[in-house]
Order: C-alpha cells, then sequence, then structure tokens
C-alpha cells in the first residue's frame, strides 16, 4: 500500500468548479422566472390599449371580430375560455383511461421485447405534429367518425351533452376531442410508463408474496409509486389540449360566441388558442391587442390549472 | 440562368415570346419581400417565376400571412409591397408616411378573382349539374332561413331540376376573410332585405358550419351531403356551383364573366390618396354574362422608398404583374380574371409615379 | 404471545366467490387493458397509414433536393419535379436545432437546481410551479413572446430563422426540465451518498454519477421535448415566415420550416391548370406535396429518434479513460 | 396446520444459465427448515421457487417438480396467486408499501380477499400481527403513520407482520433478521419458533447460530465453483449437521474453515 | 497513519427531532471501534455525522464538535468534501455506481476526483482493492461486467473494495456484513485487521461475535424508550465490555437478555 503523506482536511480540488456549477445552476433556476415575467409583461404590455386605450375603439373591433353580436372583452373572451376548457377536459378523460391503460400494458404485460418496440412506437407518435393531427383530423376521422356520434346522438340524445342532430360533417367539439386525445395520449404514456417501471422490485414482490393478482399487484404498488408521475404527466398533456393550434382551427367548426355543451352539434364552441391563430393574420393592431388579451387569459388559466393540479399532486404525498 | 445550388428550380419563363423588354431598364437584383392576402398565393408564386424569368438576380418572397397581417407588416417597413384583399383604411394612409420616403402608400388592382358558391347534393353536383340563385335567395340560404334544398324558392329557379328534401348545410369561413368580406357584400347591396349584417371580414351569423380557410370550406363540403359553401372560384375542382341571375338571365361563373363586372363598375371616389386605383365593385350590374360576385385584390406600394432598389424593383414588379403578361400568368395559374382595360392607363399611370431615382 | 389478541382467521380465509371474483377481476383489467392499446392503435395506425399513403405519392429525390422556386401553378418544373421540401427541411433542422441549443443546456441544469441544489426551498418550489405553468404555455403565445421580443430590439417587421427558434425554445424547456427532473429524481439516494463518501465534489457527482446515470432518461426526455416542438406551426408562422426558395440563415431572412410548408400547401388545396395546359400538369399537387411533406416530417423525427437512442446506447457504453 | 413440501429433481434457470442443479429435499409440515451456504449459491433462488416468486423475473423458469402436500405447485391448473397466499415470503430487504400506514400496510394482504373487514376484527388483526413482530409496542402509538418512516429494523419487522397476518400454510423467509437487531432477531425467532405450530417454515440465514437455535432441519447448499451451478450438499436434521455431519464440505463450512 | 476522532456534546437533530443526545466519544487512531445498539439508537445516525455525511438530509444537523486529530469538522472552513475524503464510508445496503463496470467502481474514487493514474497503477490498485475485500477470485475475469450484475454479497464487498481504493485515514461502516455470508464476513473481517494499521476504523454491527472478534473498543447505544433520543449509554474496551461491563444495560443487552 502506497503510503499517503495527505494532511488532515487537505483542501480538495475543483472548489472552483463546484462552485461555478451551482452558481449556473441556480442562474438557470431563476431564469425560469425571469422568462416567464418577460413573457407575461409583454403580454400585458401588448394587451394594455383594451384597459388604458380608447374604449369605443376597443369595442368597435370586438364588434367587428363578432358580427356585432358582443362588443366588450369579457363577453369575448369568457365563452372562448368555456370553449378552450370544455375541449381539454373531454380530450383528457379520453386519453387519461386509455394512456394508463397502454402504459401498464408496456410496463407490466406485454413481452421485454415487444413492450420495447411499442415504447418507441409511442414515442414515436408524441412527435406528430399537430398538423398532421389536423389534416387527418379534418379530411379523414371527420366523416369516418360521424356515424357514430350520430349513433350517440340518436341513443344518448337524452344526455344535455349529447343533445342532437349529429352535425354532418362532424367538425366538432367532440371529433376535436377525439383528436387531441390521440394528440396527448403518448405523453401520458410514455411518462406514467417510464415511472411504471421504475417501480422497486421489492415492492411489486412484496404484493406478490401477499398472494395478488397481478391486477391487485398494479393496485398495491404500482400505481402508488406513479401517482405523481401521472398527475404531472396528465398536467403536460392537460397543458397540451388547452394550448394546441393546428388541429382546433383545422377541424373545429367554431361558434362566434356563446356557452354551449352540445358537442355534437356545429358552431357552438370555440378556443381561444386556435381563435387566435384564425384572427391573427386580418386583424389590425387594436385587434391584435384583443388577441393579445384573450391569450393572456389563457395563460393565466393554465396558470390556474396548473397551481391546483400541483395541489393535487403535494395532497396526494407522493 | 441561376442553377439549383440550394434546390432552386430553374426559374422557369413560362411562354412569354421574346418579350423582355417591357421593362426597359437593367434587370433588377437583391432581395425583396412581400406579404399578404393568401388569395393572390398561387398568382404571385407565379408572378415570382415569371417576373424572375427576366430578372434571374431578384429573389423575391412572398408570405401569405393574410391581407390584415400584410398591410401591418408593410406599414413597418419590413416589406416592399404588400398584397391586400381590401383597400388601405384612411388610418393605413395617413400610417404610411412614416414608411414611405415621401408622399403616402397607394394601392392598385392586381388580381381579380370570382367567388363561387359551391354546393354538394347527391343527385345534383354530382351528376355535374349546376343550379340558379338570385341574391336574395342566396343570402337568405346563407342566413339560415331557407333550410331544405327543394324550398320553393330554390325549386322556382331550377324547374328543371328535382331537388332533394335534404337540409341545407351552410359551411362558411371560420377565419377573417377578405373573400368573406366581398362574398356578403354582395348580398348587402343586392338583398339589404335578406341581409342584415354589417359588413365585416367575419362571418356574421352561427348558421351551418365554419372552416378555416379556402381549403378547410371546400373540404367541409365535400364532406357532406346537403353543404354549400362559397371560395375562390380556382378551388372549385369538380364541385356544383351557382349560376347567379344578373337582369333577367343567370350567369354562371368563369374568369372572363368576373372580369365583365369590374369593366362596368367605377373607381370609388371615396378612396382619399393620390395615386390609388380602387374599383368600387358594381353588384348591380346588368352586363350581359357577367358574374357580380367577385374579389379585387390589390398591392400596396409606395410611391417612394428610402432605398431605390426597393423603388425599381416595386415599379418593375408592378409593371409586370399588370401587363398582359402578368395578368395571364396569373389566369394559368390561378384562374383568375383579366385585369379590364378600363383599368389599365389608370394603374399604368400610377406605377409611373414611383420615384426611382 | 402475552396480550395478543386471538385471531379467528377462518372469517379471513378466502371464499370460493371472493376467489372467482379476483380472479375475473384480474382478468377484466387485464383485458381492458389490452383493449386500450387497441383502441388507441386505431387512430395512431390511421394517422400513419394516412400520410404514409398519401405521402408517398410524390415523395422521391426530386422532391427532397428542390425547393418551391419557380413552381408555378400545377405544372412541372424543368427538372420534372413539381418543387419539393429541401429548404424545408432545411429549416426545420436549424431552427430546432436553435431551440435545442438554447433549452437544453438551461433545461439540464435548472433541474439540476431543482433536485440536487434546492432541497424544496421556496424559490425552488417556485421555480417548480412556474416550470409546471410554463407547460402550459400555448405554442401560438410563445410564437407572439418571440415576434414582440424581435420586434422590439431589432426593429419592427423582423422575421428570421432564430426568432422561431427562440419561440420553441420557450415550449422546449419546460418539457426539457420535467423530464430532466423525474429523471433526475429517480437516481437512488444511495449512489449520490456513495461518491459524495468517496470525497467527490458535489458537482462531479452531480455530473459523473447523477447526470451519468440518469443520461438515457435525459436523453429521451429531451428527444420527447424535441419532438414536440419540431412540429409546430402556428408560433412559427409568426416568427420564421415562408420563403418558397432555400435560406441556410437562421439569422437573416424568412425561413420555411416542414409544418408551416404543410399547413401553406394544405391552404392552396389544389393548383390551377390552365386549358392549354399539358396532361403533366396536376391540380391536386399542393395536397400531394402536403401529404409528402408531412410523411417527410414523420420520418426526419424518426431519424432524430435514432440519432437519440443511439447517442443513449453509445454513453451506456462504459469507456476507459 | 402447515403442509410439506417436497422438491424432486429441480434445475432452476435465469435464462440460459443454470443457476441451481438437482435439488431434491423433503420439508416437513410444521417443522422449521433453515438453507444454509456461501453466497450465491443459490439459496435464494430456491427459496424463491417454493412460491413462483421466481416467475416473475423474466426468462427465469424451472425444470422438475414441487409438491405442496403432493400438488406439483408448477401444475398447468395451478393458479401462483393462490400459490402465493398459502405461501407466505419475507424478504431479504424490507419492503414496506410506501404509501401505505403501518396499520394499513398489515392488513394489505388481508384486504385483498375482505374488502369489508370490521374496525374491530382489523384492529384486532393489526394487533396480533404486530405483538407477534415484537413491533407492537415501538408502534401503537402511530399505526397511521407511513410505514417507511420506521428505522430499518422496525420496517423489516412490519413487513413480517404483513406476512404472518395472511395466515399462510407456510412461510419463506429469505435472510429476515440480517437487518434486525439481537433484540428484534430474538423476537422473530419466538414468533418463527410459536408459528411452526401451524405453519411449515423456511428460513434463509447467513447466521449459523440462528439455523441451530430454530431449525429442526438444516439444508446446506454449495456451489464448485463460481459461474457453476449451485446445488444442494447435504441436508440433515440440525443436530446432526451442527454436531456430526456426514459430509465433509459441510463440516469445513460450518467451522469456518471453507473457502 | 489513521487519525483519531474525539466527539464531544454532540446533539444529533432531524429537522426539530433530537435523534441523538450528549454524545461523548473518542476513537482512537488506528483501532477498530464499533458501534452495537438495538434499532434505532441512532448508531448510523452518529457514525454518519463522523464524515458529515449527515448534512445531505435536509433538515440534519448537528450541535457540539467533532474534532479529526484535534480539528473540527464542523468548522465554518472546514470543507466537507475533503472531510469525505480522508473519512471513508462502506454502507448498510450495497450501492455500486451502476453505468460502472466493476473495474470502473473500484477505480471511481479516484477517478472522479480527476486524479490521473496510469493503467498499470490502475489495474495494481483494482487488484489490491478487490482482494481485500476477498471478491478478486470471483470477479477477476469480468472485471468490465456492469457492478450491479453481482449478488448482494458481491455487491457489498464490491461497495467496500472501493471505499478503501481511495485509501481514507478513516473508514466508517455501517453494518458492512449485514448481507454478506460467514466466508465474506470473515474476509470483510480480516481486511478490518489489516486495515487498522493505517487507518482508523469505526463500525456498526448487529452482531456481536463480530464486534468481540474485531473491535479493540465497543461503544454501547441505546435509547430510553421510543421517541426518545438515543445516547451513549457505555463505552469501554472490548474485553471489559463482552466480559465484565461495568454497565448494567450494556450487560443485558450483551447478554441477550435485553427488552
Ligand atoms: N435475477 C437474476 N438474473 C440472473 N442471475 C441471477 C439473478 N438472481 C441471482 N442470479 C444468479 O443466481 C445465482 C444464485 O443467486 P442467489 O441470489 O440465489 O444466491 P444466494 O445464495 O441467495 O446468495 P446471497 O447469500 O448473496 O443472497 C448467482 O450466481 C446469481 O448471480
Ligand atoms: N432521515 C431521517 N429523518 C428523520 N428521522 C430519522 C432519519 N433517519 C433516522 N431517523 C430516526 O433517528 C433515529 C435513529 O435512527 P438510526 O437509523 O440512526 O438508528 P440505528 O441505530 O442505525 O438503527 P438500525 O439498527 O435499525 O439501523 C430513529 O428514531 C429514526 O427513526
Ligand atoms: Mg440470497
Ligand atoms: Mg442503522
Ligand atoms: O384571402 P383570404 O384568406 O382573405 O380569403
Amino acid at each position: 500500500m502506497s503510503s499517503q503523506d495527505k494532511t488532515a482536511l487537505a483542501p480538495s480540488g475543483g472548489k472552483t468548479a463546484d462552485k461555478v456549477f451551482r452558481g449556473v445552476a441556480y442562474a438557470c433556476g431563476i431564469l425560469i422566472l425571469v422568462v416567464l415575467a418577460a413573457v407575461f409583461l409583454f403580454l400585458f404590455f401588448r394587451a394594455w390599449p383594451l384597459i388604458g386605450g380608447d374604449q369605443k375603439a376597443n369595442s368597435d373591433v370586438i364588434s367587428s371580430f363578432t358580427g356585432g353580436k358582443v362588443s366588450n372583452f369579457w363577453g369575448y373572451v369568457l365563452p372562448l375560455l368555456f370553449g378552450t376548457v370544455l375541449i381539454s377536459i373531454l380530450a383528457l378523460i379520453i386519453a387519461f383511461f386509455v394512456s394508463i391503460g397502454i402504459a401498464l400494458f408496456i410496463s407490466h404485460y406485454a413481452p421485454k421485447k415487444v413492450a420495447t418496440g411499442l415504447s418507441y412506437v409511442i414515442d414515436l407518435l408524441a412527435a406528430i405534429p399537430s398538423v398532421i393531427y389536423g389534416l387527418w383530423g379534418g379530411l379523414i376521422l371527420v366523416p369516418a367518425i360521424y356515424p357514430f356520434w350520430n349513433w350517440v346522438a340518436n341513443h344518448l340524445g337524452w344526455f344535455p351533452l349529447f343533445a342532437g342532430p349529429a352535425a354532418n360533417p362532424q367538425r366538432t367539439v367532440a371529433t376535436v376531442a377525439v383528436v387531441l386525445a390521440v394528440m396527448v395520449l403518448p405523453i401520458i404514456t410514455s411518462m406514467s410508463r417510464d415511472i411504471f417501471l421504475q417501480t422497486p422490485t421489492l415492492q411489486q414482490e412484496a404484493a406478490y408474496g401477499l398472494g395478488a393478482t397481478k391486477w391487485e399487484m398494479i393496485k398495491l404498488a404500482v400505481i402508488p409509486f406513479g401517482r405523481s408521475g401521472i398527475v404531472s404527466a396528465s398536467m403536460l398533456a392537460l397543458g397540451r389540449a388547452l394550448g394546441e393550434t393546428m388541429a382546433v382551427l383545422m377541424i373545429l367548426s367554431p361558434s362566434v360566441t356563446g356557452y354551449s355543451i352540445k358537442i355534437l352539434q356545429a358552431s357552438q364552441s370555440n378556443a381561444i388558442a386556435s381563435n387566435i391563430a384564425a384572427q391573427y393574420p386580418e386583424a389590425n393592431d387594436l385587434g391584435v391587442s384583443v388577441l393579445i388579451g384573450t391569450g393572456l387569459i389563457l395563460f393565466l388559466i393554465t396558470f390556474i390549472v396548473n397551481f391546483v393540479a400541483r395541489k393535487i399532486t403535494e395532497k396526494a404525498g407522493v | 440562368a441561376t442553377v439549383a445550388a440550394c434546390g432552386d428550380n430553374t426559374a422557369s419563363t413560362g411562354d412569354n415570346s421574346s418579350s423582355s423588354d417591357t421593362t426597359k431598364s437593367a434587370p433588377i437584383s437583391g432581395d425583396f419581400q412581400g406579404a399578404g392576402a393568401t388569395s393572390q398565393q398561387a398568382a404571385v408564386e407565379a408572378w415570382i417565376a415569371g417576373f424572375q424569368g427576366t430578372n434571374p438576380n431578384a429573389k423575391i418572397a412572398y408570405n401569405p400571412t393574410g391581407s390584415g397581417a400584410g398591410v401591418t407588416t408593410f406599414l413597418t417597413g419590413a416589406t416592399a409591397w404588400a398584397g391586400s384583399d381590401k383597400a388601405l383604411s384612411d388610418d393605413d394612409i395617413a400610417k404610411s408616411k412614416a414608411v414611405c420616403a415621401s408622399g403616402q402608400a397607394f394601392d392598385v388592382p392586381v388580381y381579380i378573382s370570382p367567388i363561387a358558391i359551391v354546393f354538394n347534393l347527391k343527385g345534383v353536383s354530382d351528376a355535374g349539374k349546376h343550379i340558379n340563385l338570385d341574391a336574395t335567395t342566396a343570402a337568405k340560404i346563407f342566413d339560415g332561413k331557407i333550410t331544405t334544398w327543394n324550398d320553393p324558392a330554390i325549386q322556382d329557379q331550377n324547374k328543371d331540376l328535382k331537388l332533394p328534401s335534404t337540409p341545407i348545410t351552410v359551411v362558411h369561413r371560420s377565419d377573417k376573410s377578405g373573400t368573406t368580406q366581398n362574398f356578403v357584400s354582395y348580398f348587402k347591396d343586392q338583398a339589404p332585405d335578406a341581409w342584415s349584417y354589417d359588413l365585416s371580414e367575419n362571418w356574421p351569423n352561427e348558421v351551418g358550419q365554419g372552416a378555416k380557410g379556402t381549403s378547410g370550406v371546400i373540404s367541409t363540403v365535400k364532406q357532406a351531403d346537403g353543404t354549400i359553401g362559397y371560395a375562390d372560384f380556382s378551388q372549385v375542382g369538380d364541385l356544383g356551383t351557382a349560376a347567379i341571375k344578373v337582369g333577367d338571365s343567370y350567369n354562371a361563373i368563369s374568369a372572363e364573366a368576373g372580369s365583365k363586372v369590374i369593366e362596368d363598375s367605377k373607381l370609388d371616389d371615396t378612396a382619399k390618396g393620390e395615386n390609388r386605383v380602387v374599383v368600387k365593385i358594381n353588384h348591380a350590374t346588368e352586363a350581359k354574362g357577367a358574374y357580380p360576385i367577385v374579389l379585387v385584390s390589390y398591392d400596396i406600394v409606395c410611391p417612394a422608398y428610402k432605398d431605390t432598389k426597393q423603388a425599381e424593383f416595386a415599379k418593375a414588379w408592378l409593371t409586370y404583374v399588370t401587363s398582359d403578361e402578368g395578368q395571364k400568368a396569373a389566369q394559368d395559374a390561378a384562374g383568375s380574371a383579366p385585369l379590364p382595360s378600363s383599368l389599365t392607363s389608370q394603374i399604368s399611370k400610377s406605377i409611373e409615379a414611383i420615384k426611382t431615382k | 404471545m402475552d396480550g395478543a389478541p386471538v385471531i379467528d382467521f377462518d372469517k379471513f380465509r378466502p371464499t370460493r366467490s371472493s376467489e372467482q371474483y379476483r380472479k375475473g377481476k384480474d382478468y377484466f383489467m387485464s383485458g381492458l387493458i389490452a383493449l386500450a392499446f387497441v383502441i388507441a392503435c386505431i387512430p395512431l395506425v390511421s394517422v400513419l397509414w394516412t400520410t404514409i399513403v398519401n405521402g408517398f405519392k410524390r415523395l422521391n429525390l426530386n422532391f427532397l433536393t428542390y425547393n418551391m422556386t419557380g413552381v408555378v401553378g400545377g405544372n412541372p418544373t424543368p427538372s420534372g419535379g413539381y418543387g419539393g421540401v429541401l429548404h424545408a427541411i432545411i429549416g426545420t433542422l436549424e431552427i430546432t436545432g436553435g431551440a435545442m441549443l438554447i433549452s437544453i443546456p438551461i433545461g439540464i441544469m435548472c433541474a439540476v437546481y431543482l433536485v440536487e441544489y434546492a432541497h424544496g426551498g421556496k424559490l425552488a418550489m417556485t421555480v417548480s410551479l412556474l416550470v409546471d405553468v410554463m407547460s402550459g404555455i400555448p405554442s401560438i403565445v410563445a410564437g407572439l413572446f418571440a415576434f414582440s421580443m424581435f420586434t422590439i430590439v431589432f426593429g419592427p417587421g423582423t422575421i428570421n430563422g432564430f426568432e422561431g427558434s427562440v419561440a420553441l425554445s420557450l415550449l422546449m424547456l419546460p418539457t426539457v426540465v420535467k423530464s430532466c427532473e423525474e429523471m433526475l429524481k429517480i437516481v437512488p439516494n444511495d449512489l449520490r451518498e456513495a461518491s459524495l463518501a468517496l470525497g467527490v465534489t458535489k458537482q462531479r457527482t452531480i455530473t459523473k454519477i447523477v447526470l451519468r446515470t440518469a443520461l438515457p432518461g435525459i436523453v429521451s426526455g429531451c428527444i420527447l421535448a424535441i419532438a414536440r416542438v419540431i412540429g409546430e406551426t402556428a408560433p412559427l408562422l409568426m416568427t420564421a415566415g415562408y420563403i418558397a426558395s432555400t435560406n441556410v440563415n437562421l439569422f437573416a431572412g424568412q425561413m420555411t420550416t416542414l409544418p408551416v410548408y404543410v399547413y401553406q400547401e394544405y391552404s392552396k388545396l389544389s393548383a390551377n391548370c390552365p386549358a392549354n395546359a399539358t396532361a403533366a400538369c396536376v391540380p391536386t399537387i399542393p395536397m400531394e406535396r402536403a401529404w409528402a411533406a408531412a410523411l417527410v416530417l414523420i420520418v426526419v423525427v424518426l431519424v432524430l429518434n435514432l440519432i437519440g437512442r443511439l447517442v443513449a446506447k453509445i454513453f451506456a457504453v462504459k469507456t476507459e479513460r | 396446520m402447515g403442509q410439506r413440501i417436497d422438491v424432486n429433481h429441480e434445475n432452476i434457470y435465469y435464462g440460459d444459465f443454470l443457476a441451481v442443479e438437482d435439488v431434491n429435499i423433503n420439508i416437513e409440515a410444521n417443522k422449521v427448515t433453515a438453507f444454509i451456504g456461501p453466497s450465491g449459491c443459490g439459496k435464494s433462488t430456491v427459496l424463491r421457487t417454493l412460491d413462483r416468486m421466481h416467475e416473475l423475473i423474466p426468462g427465469a423458469h424451472v425444470e422438475g417438480e414441487v409438491l405442496l402436500e403432493g400438488k406439483n405447485l408448477y401444475d398447468k391448473d395451478v393458479d401462483p396467486v393462490s400459490v402465493r397466499r398459502d405461501v407466505g415470503m419475507v424478504f431479504q430487504r424490507p419492503n414496506p408499501f410506501p404509501t401505505m400506514s403501518i396499520r394499513e400496510n398489515v392488513l394489505a394482504g388481508v384486504r385483498l380477499n375482505n374488502k369489508h373487514i370490521s374496525k374491530s376484527d382489523a384492529d384486532d388483526l393489526v394487533e396480533w400481527a404486530l405483538r407477534g413482530a415484537n413491533l407492537w409496542n415501538e408502534v401503537k402509538d402511530r399505526l397511521d403513520n407511513p410505514g417507511i418512516g420506521l428505522s430499518g429494523g422496525q420496517q423489516q419487522r412490519l413487513c413480517i407482520a404483513r406476512a404472518v397476518a395472511v395466515h399462510p400454510q407456510v412461510v419463506l423467509m429469505d435472510e429476515p433478521c440480517s437487518a434486525l437487531d439481537p433484540i428484534s432477531t430474538l423476537a422473530v425467532e419466538d414468533l418463527i419458533n410459536e408459528l411452526k405450530d401451524d405453519y411449515t417454515i423456511v428460513i434463509v440465514t447467513h447466521n449459523m447460530q440462528q439455523a441451530a437455535r430454530i431449525a429442526d432441519y438444516t439444508a446446506f447448499f454449495n456451489l464448485k465453483a463460481v459461474g457453476q451451478p449451485g446445488h444442494l450438499e447435504y441436508f440433515a436434521d440440525t443436530t446432526t449437521m451442527f454436531n456430526n455431519p456426514q459430509n465433509e464440505e459441510a463440516e469445513r463450512y460450518i467451522s469456518g474453515r471453507f473457502g
């Protein structure tokens, strides 16, 4: 053994690197705050004419957007907000159960080799751009799904959500929700799959050792372990659904204004993001301010949704 | 000619027969940008190709962002010209003083395109037949007042067609659009009792379904039986179209028919500002064979630019675009109607006003 | 045992019916889980199938090696093709690459801050919350943000590829942070302790043990983040613009990306063929180009995925330094 | 009453790797059988085949028979779930369910079959099981705290409580005391002694004193060389094994002269 | 040469919870000191304060002094990194680096500190450390295989090899043998005996025979009741501790009559 001539507690090397690294990490953490503040301030600044500008001109612009039906900002944005949330929640509900199912299938049911392939496919699907979903949704799904929604409207029409008659072509909230569900599905799937795969073997064996069936093992060990991951994946998914622009724009027949939960009828709702995209190109300066005002509302709503979801995660205590 | 160093296709010179002497000045070179109306996109592509045939070193980009954004961008000075489905507003004219080296921006019509009423009705449109509509009936259909295809109002004008009782699904643009504004302005002029809405680029009611862009409208109309919509003539494809009542006859849509209504129109004298050529479409025309629902799209330029290269370009560009050759290229590429000769002298005068020195 | 209650275990014995029920439920859930997979496959296969079938029609070498200059209506170009996506591929790669360069280092360091340094302090809670909020930023708002930032700093009307990169990096950043954070959290604390106990500095522990252990996860997280933004259309429409010719300069001039190309071609819908046109004039060419470009986009994503995986593999191989 | 286990000509594979070869052993009902042997010889592996936990590792499989009271566990019509209910298991590392309270951890197994179990029954069961694992006094005031809040030793005792709470017929233990202090170890040993009235116990241990103290029979596993499959070298009643082994390797191992 | 450690009036907190109270202990250089005591009494906690590993748990902090060769480890100007370089640690659960081969694991301490070491020196070091941990023969043919591919016992020995490979002055071991079989345990004990010529060793163990075998001094920790802080009950040289303890609790604990 080589004898060491170290003195006790000799200063260690790499201290500067340690400090610099730490500084950079802190800076990057704080940068998030700065960027977000910049986004907020910009939106607020651009939307300022809505508050501080000529109110007459504002109401003229809003009237021009709505064909004279509405002339104040809240009357314009609240129905849009309602539509945005309705579409996203429907999409999330559809996607959630299917995604968790697929994630479990990959992590615990499919043979290892198959699972690797499936994971790859799912990762790839997360990458399909919304414009392609828009193309597919608008051109393929809309005609294909009409018989199904028509059946739903005829048989479940007593339920207000499914009130008929089903619009033909089905450029409705229901169809858009299905497309958005397909779009967010890979997000939830791939994140929950990763977490499920990390479930400690020890805990899975503990459950099996007590005589649990596979499903019971999943309930005892896998789901509790993955809970925070599932919630945060769903949040990401909801975030994506709330902000989705192209697919909604290319599929939905929007309403100009008004609240409706008739998801099988056309021209009932609209979403903020796609509305911005539809109106932005032809908008004048003040029009852009109005649209950015709606964007700011969308931004705030995602803030609230994520905040609440976050609190739920904390409560779950995982 | 420029070779495909970066994948450029060798500029196609079209079939312009040795007429490179339309521009007497030396070939233009440099980077030039335009932005604006989507309706002009196909025509602009053809114009760029044609223009580059004689000016191979001019790099030209046109971003079809939409008329509003096109004008806004132009007013920041970032583009050499804007394409717009709408003439400039007084406000825009005022703002343009800050951008142009001197004087104020002006607009000249460059692109005239009929707007078709398209429909998809089993037994009619797929049999290659067209329907006749007058302004009031069409307005009522698009306002949701007439809801079935065999409504007497329609049937009476189409005695030789057996119309089914299929419900009518109206398909309109969901985005802000010059096409919409030009379309409904026809109702506003010709069927004021049936169409009470203010004139706007947004579709004013919630009848039927909305779709994004002309492409959205066309694909929606194609997707279901009983649909009716409106779209730029060039995009109609094999859908049925309506013949519109003009005077006592029903005139079918065609490029020439669209041109006739412009020929029969006057300049809009409410458009204040030098050099402006703004058409007030005469929807009430009784001209023989005229199809009255048309879109007129303008190019917006400055009379003087801070950069003379831009001025030279703007002048050469407009000269080419409004020439017979340019209009022919647009007609081939976009199915547009040629500028009627009644406008050409006015336009030439305006173009001459661009200072290149 | 003293004081222990006496238990009648027969009470807890499984009955035949409860066993039956549990077994049934197990089968039922397995069925549902498999069904979930099948249900999801329907749209997914349909999307891919549609894109591939429609895309193959026009996907050829010519399409990949030419841009859209000099393409008029439905007419063929002198090279015999109908225009292509070379400019859009270059634009997509450059703009996405720019976004990666901005957001991946920041994202990883932010995750390092959250997991390794902050220990759930107030600031960290705020940062972490705001990352979640950021992931909800609608892409269109990101576009408006980048647009305004550039127009304020560099003057009105500024449009260039880098502006698009900034918009995309805003969208990528939270995805990168979140997935890196998850991956770093999963690294067992044992390993950090083992390394620190060897007298290794925190920085080296993080870079050489923690990040190294989490690397495959981080790479796959970053790939997902790239995949998330490579197909963005709306923000690029306002920031990077649209041009028919090739522009290789990220910092000047408009740039077309593949998704924007797809959308623009879709918007054109059909091309006009004049009455005197030859049979080579294809009126449906814009839609065909849209599908072909969509297929190219998917392939680009696939290739990026493969590269990502390869990188993960190469890093996983032990190196003798 | 506990049940006997007979293992006949068992080969155990991890994928292609033969980990343990040709094991034949008769585990008596209501007795304690200890598995001893050097590290890597396959004690855990064999133990896990006795309740088919082995199958959870992809690629792992078994040749030969494992008869539980004459019925082959590996028959086609046997449900591994019911095997694992009848044959409980305690693991080398403590593994309480992290999201559950101490109380819920103990009840986890019982709840699988009895969704609705009365509060008082549950309380009794929890107390019984925790007392058995010598944990009751330490945790009785915080039964609703999370199970992972306990120290390592406490966690392991909680896992033992959880396993016995379902009242299996056979209990397999893989070095259950390796993370326990002597007092807890003694308590667990007492518990094992008590349990054998009702159950059959198989325990893997590195602690030969422990094997000598509690086991009725002892199986000595060995492996010829690293990379070679492990095998059962010698099986005898504990007194013989520790006082008068008829196997040279076993004697060397027990006397610490091994290797 | 190893270094001595003197702990003066040390209180250890987890947040607000006082886990261990008023510890005073003098750990002699080049001796082996064993910590024994019932589960939860704070042995691991105290051990971890000796190289400031304790600080890694958020909220954990220490009052009092820990002097390494007279220098307080908790002084403002002391860098915990250099403390940990001088005071090595082996943990209760094996934790090899999963991304590294066996060889790289052993070299991790050297390599991660950016020390350059020639290939032949590295080979020598790897062999020396692995032989010391009695693992060389088992792994010498697969040094480039991943460290986590080994069995639990092998993994732990790998971790010991990794810790000694950096030649620390003091080595802390938290139940290093609890996952090892007797043969490996003996080898590790031999190693400890060998190491104490150069280093100071502190070892937490549940195995009193082990303490008796290897330790020069033994510290007995105890806790009055659950929820109460642990404390150092009795500290003596090992012979006294096991043959003639002057402390009643210690005697009861050692003779197994405790609890
Ligand atoms: N999951 C596994 N995959 C592949 N090989 C394994 C696996 N688990 C164990 N082995 C191998 O099987 C053999 C027996 O291992 P096992 O864990 O049963 O030994 P053991 O006697 O329990 O050792 P220890 O006393 O260290 O726990 C060893 O060679 C080991 O490397
Ligand atoms: N990370 C922690 N946070 C809060 N309390 C802790 C933590 N780790 C240990 N404790 C508490 O500190 C006390 C001492 O625990 P410690 O792990 O030091 O005991 P030990 O003597 O090592 O026990 P064992 O023999 O089971 O390992 C216990 O009451 C334990 O619950
Ligand atoms: Mg084992
Ligand atoms: Mg401990
Ligand atoms: O050209 P438009 O999109 O305004 O119809």
